[in-house]
């Protein structure tokens, strides 16, 4: 934890800076030559960027397993104003060398996929130009991504914070004339970046106390003081980890905050994939894992983290099974997905969260662009379907129906993602749920049952979705004609599902590499373990969660797409509340946003307008109107003036003989 | 020193010649006029690296300083005395470099009264970079209101519909301000027996007990200015009406004059006071910044959205000042700088929308981006420069602003930057409606389809602002190494008597 | 102070103050004339009795006498117009007359009881007022004045002359104004 | 009379002698040459001010008293006679223009500023009184010169009457101060003053009185009402030396009496006149600002400034305070005349025959019209405003500074909040001139334009160099007394 | 004789003639008013003259009486020229100027 730490410096360090450099050089040479480059090239470009990140994070990896202590870079001063004093600073350790593995390998892999993916995407939404811009956006989050994961101070970490939150308002809006009215792209680009301002404004306070309080923002420093700082002002670091939460709230999409991430889906789907599922949502888990050190110091603040995952886990679940959208069950099992991990790294289990988090990436990655390979698919039998359906929402579930036979290759990656998230052992979700399962009914047994009935719910919209996607029959022309996507589509997708196959075995119980791997970083974490009742408990859940939904779903299909859906006569209004997602949207409208507004415009009107400026305009009139008043006594007649100044006479005469 | 090449003379009155070889252009001439203001204000940009060059960075105290007497009145003389440090520094810097910024963004969009609009123009930049370089009450208090003439002129004449309203109500409302300073003024000369700044410095003592009112006497004139709230109603109408380059010196130097103002003479003379009044200073600044994005957002017009954006902007500033820590006082010069840049962006780029369909109404918009990639993308960075995007310019002195605040002594209580700190959720809010109200959308308005692209020209005169917004953004230490000396010393100043104060 | 010269103080008072109201009311400009040269001639005689011969006489020539004639010239001239009763300023007499007689007031009970300077005039000191006390001071010390005197009426004069002589030949916008 | 005597007022005697000489000459000049009249007074002006400035730096009391040469005397009746040739330049053109060429004005004029150099040289308050009627007289004539226009017929009268209705006051309070202390010689009442010989109550009653008279020569409220009728109804140039000769003269004879003869009255008359110095910038400004016709505009500009430099008579009184209310003064006598004529002679300029000319709608659009003129103007305006790197700003700021140093800031702040609302009309002149779109008719006369533009210049010029000139007010106060 | 009794008298004089200006519309009597207060100052001034035995007081007289002469010349002029013009001399119809 302390820069005492690193005995030795290992060479390969100092590589760190070119994380972010590569992305930067790829979104330069975008701009400058994209247009000569043309598609392939920009792709290119682009991929070899994220790429070339990869390989120094590999690098840096490798230097760490030489030198596990890991290091500290400082690039260039930044910031010095008086006791204040920042650099721009990479921190090259375990924790987060595993975050910039992540984060540039399966940004890598989505570079791909998007070549072939906005390919098609820039021409059925008619505008081929903005091919170049969505790679320099895409390159500009892999910068703040790394920038954010390697740095070595809070505030730096800020500035990678609200850049991905910037690519993310860039990228959510990316078809800024699309979506409701016109304006609901850029509407859910907004809302994105709004409630991330939120989340950051609690963290920004949470930084301002963390100055206050250990005068200064490096990790190291604060860190190593957090056990002093919270002997002498408990309240302080309570009130520090609470506000950074809020800061997490919003970035990773928990409680209260969690409503950007659906909307977020406007988003092309890879966004969705590398953004909104796999790594900038995941910057949230990230921060706690990265400060447990101060969280260990307030065990009420973990308890509320804690809480606030778990309750996220299952509120978000609940919705989930309402959705018909392909991609908004995704989110929304994202937000729960979160949960959990969140709920992980607030009980300290940070190595379960992280390990949730990395297999989470794979699955939610393979499975939102497995998503995406449908869309695709479907546009394509829009286009090509008899019927002009043009109205046909792709993304509708209800419209889809049989994919199974039209795109095979998507449907195994898909149950292979499917089945990974709903937690079915082997694959790599069973693995990094059942560690955050057991930390929980260990210490918060309350939580562990909502993480548990999240657990089941998750496997029953993960199998509510398979079925109605790929299952019965088509339901809509455009499902009839879709097939499968181009190769450069698809193999990210296989490689996203070996490693959802295989990613439980970075930590498998026994040999917990990740939590070896991780220790380096966080010490006297208490080690994970396996517990078979928990285990069993988890997998049943899981099966018994599939096995509803093939009750319900699978057994007798939907017919068309207008049919209701089975659940909604049993569940009567729950059902209706988890379809609109427990009317969450429409109580912030009502409490916040049209307040505000409302607060907005009678601030402009009423208070600027009317009363401040006409307090200056008043006294103007004021004046005038004395003016008026006055300039009836200057009446023209000489005998008033003589009477004028008779009475000032008069009242001099009076002042001298009253004096 | 030889008075005809002291640099700050020249630094001063170097538009001086640019305005006499205008003079003597035929008024139709105006390509020639457009050039001999721009060559003057670039040469002028020059001088004031050479004077950053001669400028010691390590030096706290005034320097490069003229002294000599100007006028004897009984009992006292006004001295010609100019002087600079960090902070003043920068604030020349900024006016030398937005002058011709400005005036390239005329080119095309002034064209009655070429002539008048460049005369007085450069005027204008003579008053500006003497305001920030006089030493002596009564010399700044000249500049200070001299100002106001070429500003009044260019809005009055070269501005919009209500221009003339505009016009008279900037006068009014600057000059109510500074008749009370120049009491104040008077006093202070009565009983110190000086009007030199460092005199006054060091026999403060001689007017300490009336140092409340000089200080509020001089802070209406500099809260006018700022504009802090609620006085701050002249800025929307001035923004409004006046014409783009007026908008973007307004913005961009006027303002600052007045938070200038405050670091100049209110803290060091008045230190008590200072203290004594921070809290409520304090207040109003956090006022502003919540009560002016609140209000941005209610706007149709673009303009008087950055008008209202200003205020805001201005009272991070201030919060910063009157923080009276290394912090918020070093970062409140830096927003300054920020603002000036930014906020002077975000009117060029009004006006280069303004001067393409004749209009503000947001409505009229939508979609833009479509039409106009290059010009949305830039505007997108100024955009987030304003509601300070961590790694643009906007952040570091936000940031800084609300560090210094959140644990200032004197202000003793987390509150006023906890609020504060909701502003930059509220500024990304009004600015990202703006945003979204012009730039994106389907593209509704027939007229805006054929919306040309920015000129070559127009890209050149975003782009040295770009620059620095990145500059300061990403590497903000050359700057702050200018201004920390100087700070350093006024928080000292500042903190004794807060010592004694408490 | 003998009882007599208070009966004669106070006649002549009384008559100057009485001329002085006349002058004020009566509506025929004549009148008005008639009755101030009586108070002229009355103040004249009480100059008289204060011992300045010299000024009395100058008062009955140059005040009684010419000025007088001029304003009586001029009344003939101008037909000695009665204006019509309705005063176009309601309230002027009422405040005017209420805020004469707080001045007058004033000055009674400030300047004059107040200010008091004690004593009297011995109206006997027939020697010191003498023609040639005043000649000689007059052209002693008052010379300079004296001569200021020759060019204040010098310029009096021209710009009578200049008045009412460019007025015979009216010009044709101050007819057309008449017109109107 | 000895030399020295004749010395001390030997510009006077030149300039009413000159005065006598053109009367007779201009009998002799045919209507078509009344130049000529024009340019012999203008020499006869300049004669005299020669012989005025050769005077500078002597001091001597002469006439046995009655008359004092020193400074200050030397000082105003540089203003006079530089007055007289501005209004010689100003009505030279505007008098062939307005079909009133008469060489009386110029002898009127001529009457007029020997009465007001009179009056500064005054030591006797028999001279005050007969150099009073002395400038008046002839002023009542300027005003009717215009006659037969009704309305400057109208302005002559209610000058006439008012002016002698304040000549009264003067007189009887004369005639208090006689009663008081029994000489009219101001050495002779400061010697009873101080001797404690005089009466006191006749004695400050006779003050108050005195104020009076002189007050409404200012243009002081509540004496103040004749001014805009006046102004608006004379011809312009003489409402231009009006309001700076006639006003100059006033604060003349006010400063002389009050400061050699009545120092110890200060402090029961300081409340006083704080309140008419209030009034007066108060009133005078407000008026100001609903006024169309700028003749009228400048007429309650000048009693507002009138209320300025009241404000720095208040402390006349004390030692220390005296030399700089004179100083103070007399340099904004320089400061507003400079202005005032400049302003008054670009509304010669676009006056025109019957009164038209004279509203500020008729000022839309001189500025792109006539860029010279309207520049002028706005200095004209902006340095009544009292805006810096003019002339008017030093010289607010010197009578501020007064007032201030001398503990009366209350005054003082209602002096800076009255050139608020000033600044509001001025500047309505202002966008008239540049902000509205207009066709002005502009007379097109060298010496107006000289007058306007040297006015201009020198407003400006003498802003950055204003030393001289300040050495100049301070040196005319040191031998007052 | 006491002083205070001139001084009395005078005063009702001076009062009178301020009523005349302020109370008279016919300008000759306004002027004749103002004759009146001229007056009164001159009767102060006799007999503060006699009071001090001091001769400057009559002398000021004298003066008076010339400059009111040389007043009324102006004035009636004025008056006459302004008949003429507008054939009336009723000051109240010189009222146009005003505001």
């Amino acid at each position: 934890m302390s820069l005492s730490e690193t005995a030795v410096f290992d060479p390969l360090f100092g590589l760190a800076p070119w994380v972010v450099f590569l992305p930067v050089i790829g979104i330069l040479l975008n701009l400058l030559f994209g247009r000569r480059l043309g598609e392939k090239g920009i792709g290119a470009v682009a991929s070899l960027a994220a790429g070339g990140s990869f390989v120094v994070s590999a690098l840096l990896a490798y230097g760490l397993w030489r030198n596990p202590g890991g290091g500290t870079l400082l690039l260039a001063k930044w910031l010095t104003i008086g006791a204040f004093d920042v650099n721009w600073t990479f921190r090259i350790d375990t924790l987060s060398a595993v975050m910039m593995l992540v984060v540039s390998g399966v940004g890598t892999l989505i570079h791909i996929y998007s070549i072939g993916y906005m390919h098609a995407d820039v021409r059925h939404n008619g505008d081929p130009s903005r091919f170049q811009r969505f790679f320099v956006f895409l390159n500009l989050f892999i910068a703040a991504m790394m920038i954010l994961v390697s740095a070595d101070n809070f505030l730096m970490l800020f500035v990678g914070w609200e850049g991905v939150g910037l690519c993310s308002y860039l990228l959510i809006g990316f078809w800024f004339e699309k979506g409701a009215d016109g304006i609901g792209n850029a509407r859910a680009g907004k809302k994105a970046f709004i409630v991330n301002r939120i989340g950051d404004f609690g963290l920004l306070i949470a930084l301002f106390l963390l100055f206050s309080y250990f005068g200064t923002l490096n990790f190291s420093e604060i860190f190593e003081k957090a056990p002093q700082v919270a002997a002498a002002a408990p309240g302080a670091v309570l009130a520090i980890t609470l506000f950074m939460l809020l800061g997490v709230a919003g970035k990773s999409a928990q409680l209260p905050l969690y409503v950007w991430l659906p909307d977020a889906m406007a988003g092309p789907t890879p966004v969705s994939a590398l953004i909104h599922a796999a790594t900038m949502v995941t910057a949230g888990v990230y921060l706690v894992a990265r400060t447990q050190a101060l969280y260990v110091e307030v065990p009420l603040a973990q308890d509320v983290v804690t809480w606030v995952g778990g309750l996220t886990a299952l509120f978000a679940a609940t919705i989930a099974v309402g959705q018909n959208d392909i991609k908004r069950v995704l989110a929304y099992s994202t937000i729960s997905q979160l949960g959990f991990m969140v709920a992980a790294v607030g009980m300290g289990a940070a190595v379960a969260g992280m390990f949730h988090l990395v297999t989470h990436a794979f699955f939610k990655a393979l499975l939102f662009l497995s998503a995406g390979s449908v869309i695709l698919g479907m546009e394509h039998g829009r286009e090509h379907g008899n019927a002009g359906g043009h109205e046909l929402d792709p993304q509708d579930m209800r419209n889809m129906g049989g994919l199974r036979r039209r795109m095979p290759l998507t449907f195994w990656v898909y149950l292979i993602g499917a089945l990974a998230l709903a937690g079915i052992a082997p694959l790599a979700g069973f693995f990094s749920k059942d560690e955050i399962l057991l930390s929980a009914s260990q210490r918060q047994p309350a939580v562990f049952i909502l993480l548990l009935a999240a657990a089941f719910l998750t496997a029953f919209y993960m199998g509510r979705q398979l079925l109605l996607v790929f299952f019965g029959r088509a339901r809509s022309p455009a499902a009839e004609h879709s097939r499968e996507s181009p190769s450069i589509v698809t193999l990210p997708l296989v490689v996203l599902a070996l490693l959802s196959l295989g990613g439980g075995a970075l930590n498998l119980p026994g040999s917990h590499w990740l939590e070896t791997w991780l220790e380096h970083t966080f010490h006297g974490g208490q080690p994970g373990g396996f517990n078979w009742t928990v285990a069993i408990t988890s997998l049943g859940i899981a099966l018994l969660g599939l096995l509803l939904a093939w009750l319900v779903y699978g057994r007798r299909p939907l017919a068309s797409a207008e049919t209701a859906d089975p659940l909604a006569r049993p569940l009567g209004p729950l059902f209706r509340g988890m379809q609109r997602k427990w009317w969450v949207d429409e109580l912030y409208q009502a409490v916040i946003v049209r307040p505000y507004y409302a607060l907005a415009g009678f601030l402009a009107g009423a208070v600027d307008q009317t009363v401040i400026d006409g307090i200056a305009n008043g006294l103007g009139s004021l004046v005038r109107g004395a003016a008026q008043y006055w300039r009836g006594l200057q009446s023209g007649y000489v005998r008033s003036y003589a009477l004028t100044i008779l009475i000032g006479v008069v009242l001099m005469i009076a002042y001298l003989a009253l004096r | 020193m030889n008075l005809g090449i002291h640099p700050l003379v020249l630094v001063t009155f170097f538009p001086l010649v640019g305005f006499l070889a205008i003079l003597f252009i035929p008024g139709q001439r105006k390509t020639a006029i457009r050039w001999t203001a721009l060559v003057t204000s670039l040469l002028n940009f020059a001088i004031s690296l050479w004077v950053l060059a001669k400028f010691d960075r390590a030096d706290a105290g005034i320097q490069l300083a003229l002294r000599t007497p100007w006028l004897r009145l009984p009992g006292i003389t006004i001295d010609f005395f100019l002087g600079l440090d960090g902070m003043s520094l920068l604030l020349v810097l900024l006016t030398a470099f937005l002058t011709p910024v400005t005036i390239l963004s005329t080119w095309s969009a002034v064209e009655e009264k070429v002539k008048g609009f460049m005369l007085f123009f450069l005027l204008l930049e003579v008053g500006m970079t003497g305001v920030f370089l006089a030493l002596d009450l009564v010399l700044f208090y000249i500049f200070w209101e001299f100002t106001l003439i070429p500003m009044y002129f260019l809005i009055g004449v070269w501005g919009g519909e209500r221009r003339i309203y505009a016009a008279v109500k900037v006068f009014l409302f600057t000059m109510f301000g500074s008749l009370l300073m120049l009491l104040a003024i008077l006093y202070i000369g009565f009983t110190a027996g000086s009007f030199a700044w460092q005199d006054l410095l060091a026999s403060r003592e001689l007017f300490a007990s009336m140092q409340l009112w000089l200080f509020l006497a001089f802070g209406l004139a500099f809260a006018i200015k700022v504009p802090m709230f609620p006085l701050h109603t002249w800025l929307p109408d001035a923004h409004v009406e006046a014409p783009t380059a007026g908008s973007v010196i307004l913005a961009g130097v006027l303002l600052k004059m007045g938070a200038y103002g405050f670091l100049r003479f209110n803290l060091p003379l008045f230190p008590q006071a200072a203290v004594q009044a921070a809290p409520w200073m304090a207040m109003l600044a956090v006022i502003g910044i919540l009560y002016g994005a609140a209000v941005a957002l209610a706007q149709k017009d673009v303009k008087k959205l950055v008008a209202y954006s200003s205020v805001s902007h201005l009272g991070f500033v201030m919060l910063g000042i009157f923080a009276l820590t290394m912090q918020g006082i070093s970062g409140g010069v830096l927003q300054m700088i920020n603002h000036g840049l930014s906020t002077g962006a975000l009117f060029l780029i009004v006006g280069m929308l303004y001067e393409r369909r004749h209009t503000r109404e947001m409505s009229a918009f939508g979609g833009i981006w479509k039409v106009m990639p290059v010009f949305a993308a830039l505007t997108l960075i100024v955009t987030l420069s304003s509601m300070g995007l961590p790694g643009l310019n906007g952040f570091i002195g936000e940031f800084t602003i609300l560090l210094g605040a959140f644990s200032s002594p004197v202000l003793n209580t987390p509150w006023f930057a906890g609020l504060a700190t909701a502003g930059v959720i509220l500024a990304a809010v009004y600015l990202l409606v703006m945003f979204e109200k012009v730039f994106l959308g389907p593209v509704k308005v027939e007229a805006n389809r054929l919306l040309k692209d920015l000129s070559a020209r127009e890209i050149i005169t975003l782009l040295p602002i770009l620059i620095l917004i990145f500059w300061i953004g990403l590497y903000p230490q050359p700057f702050f190494e200018l201004i920390n000396p100087s700070v350093e010393r006024l928080v000292a100043l500042v903190q004794n008597a807060a010592m004694a104060v408490h | 102070m003998s009882i007599g010269a208070i009966i004669v103080f106070g006649v002549m008072g009384f008559v100057v103050v009485a001329s002085a109201v006349g002058m004020l009311i009566s509506r025929n400009a004549i009148y008005s004339a008639m009755f101030l040269v009586l108070n002229f001639l009355t103040v004249g005689f009480m100059y008289l009795s204060l011992g300045a011969a010299f000024i009395a006489l100058a008062q009955v020539t140059v005040y009684a006498g010419s000025i007088m004639v001029l304003f009586l010239f001029v009344i003939m001239l101008l037909g000695g117009e009665q204006l019509p009763f309705i005063d176009a300023l309601r309230g002027q007499r009422m405040v005017g007359v209420l805020i004469g007689i707080a001045f007058l007031a004033e000055i009674v009970l400030y300047v004059v009881l107040r200010g008091d300077p004690g004593g009297g005039i011995s109206l006997t000191g027939g020697t010191f007022a003498t023609p040639a006390a005043i000649g000689m001071l007059l052209f002693n010390k008052y010379l300079l004045a004296f001569e200021i005197t020759s060019v204040l009426l010098l310029s009096a004069v021209i710009g009578a002359i200049f008045l009412t002589r460019s007025a015979k030949q009216p010009r044709d916008e101050a007819a057309q104004l008449n017109k109107e | 009379m000895t030399q020295a005597d004749f010395y001390s007022i030997l510009p006077i005697i030149v300039l009413a002698g000159w005065a006598l000489l053109l009367l007779a000459v201009d009998l002799w000049i045919p209507k078509e040459r009344k130049s000529l009249t024009a340019l012999l007074a203008a020499v006869g002006l300049a004669v005299s001010l020669g012989l005025t400035l050769a005077q500078g730096g002597t001091s001597a009391l002469t006439f046995g008293g009655l008359i004092m040469l020193d400074g200050f005397a030397v000082y105003l009746n540089v203003i006079f006679l530089v007055s007289g040739l501005i209004a010689v330049a100003l009505g030279y053109d505007y008098l062939k223009r307005m079909g009133m060429e008469r060489g009386e004005y110029y002898v009127m004029m001529l009457f007029s500023i020997s009465g007001m150099m009179l009056i500064t040289q005054a030591y006797n308050l028999l001279v005050v009184f007969l150099a009073l009627e002395t400038l008046s007289i002839p002023l009542y004539v300027l005003a009717g010169f215009a006659h037969p226009k009704l309305e400057s017929q109208e302005a002559a009268l209610k000058y006439f009457l008012l002016g002698a209705f304040s000549s009264a006051f003067v007189l009887y309070g004369i005639a208090l101060i006689f009663g008081a202390t029994a000489t009219v010689g101001l050495d002779g009442i400061l010697a009873a003053l101080q001797g404690g010989t005089a009466n006191p109550v006749l004695f400050s009653a006779g003050a108050a009185l005195m104020l009076v008279g002189f007050g409404f020569k200012v243009a002081a409220v509540p004496f103040h009402k004749w001014a805009p009728d006046v102004y608006q109804g004379s011809p312009s140039p003489v409402s231009g030396f009006m309001s700076v000769a006639v006003k100059a003269a006033g604060f003349a004879v006010l400063l002389r009496i009050f400061l050699t003869a009545f120092p110890g009255l200060a402090a029961s008359l300081a409340p006083a006149v704080w309140v008419i110095a209030a009034l007066t910038m108060i009133v005078g400004n407000v008026m100001a600002i609903i006024q169309s016709n700028i003749k009228r505009l400048l007429a309650y500009s000048s009693i507002a400034h009138a209320g300025y430099m009241l404000m720095a008579f208040v402390p006349y009184g004390s030692e220390q305070n005296a030399g700089q209310s004179v100083a103070a003064m007399v340099f904004y006598l320089i400061a507003y005349g400079l202005t005032t004529f400049g302003a008054w002679a670009v509304v010669v300029s676009l006056e025109q025959a019957e009164g038209k000319g004279l509203t500020l709608d008729d000022y839309a659009g001189l500025g792109p019209k006539y860029p010279w003129l309207g520049v002028a103007m706005t200095v004209f305006m902006l340095s009544l405003t009292g805006v810096p790197l003019t002339l008017g700003f030093w010289g607010k700021f010197y009578l501020f500074k007064t007032a201030v140093d001398a503990g009366y800031a209350g005054l003082a702040l209602v002096g800076l909040i009255t050139s608020l609302v000033s600044a509001y009309y001025y500047l309505r002149v202002v966008v008239m001139m540049f902000m509205r779109s207009g066709d002005p008719r502009v007379r097109r006369d060298g010496w107006l334009s000289l007058v306007a533009l040297g006015a201009a210049l020198a407003v400006v010029a003498l802003s950055v160099v204003p030393g001289r000139l300040l050495e100049a007010a301070a040196n005319a106060v040191l031998r007052l007394q | 004789m006491p002083m205070v009794y001139y001084l009395g008298l005078s005063a009702f004089m001076f009062v009178i003639g301020i009523l005349g200006m302020i109370i008279r519309r016919n300008p000759l009597v306004v002027f004749m008013s103002l004759e009146l207060m001229f007056n009164a100052a001159n009767l102060v001034f006799v007999s503060f003259a006699s009071y001090h035995k001091v001769l400057d007081g009559e002398l000021f007289v004298f003066f008076v009486m010339t400059t009111a002469a040389s007043e009324v010349a102006v004035g009636l002029a004025l008056m006459v020229a302004i008949f003429r013009a507008k054939k009336t001399i009723d000051i109240d119809q010189m009222s146009s100027l005003k505001g």
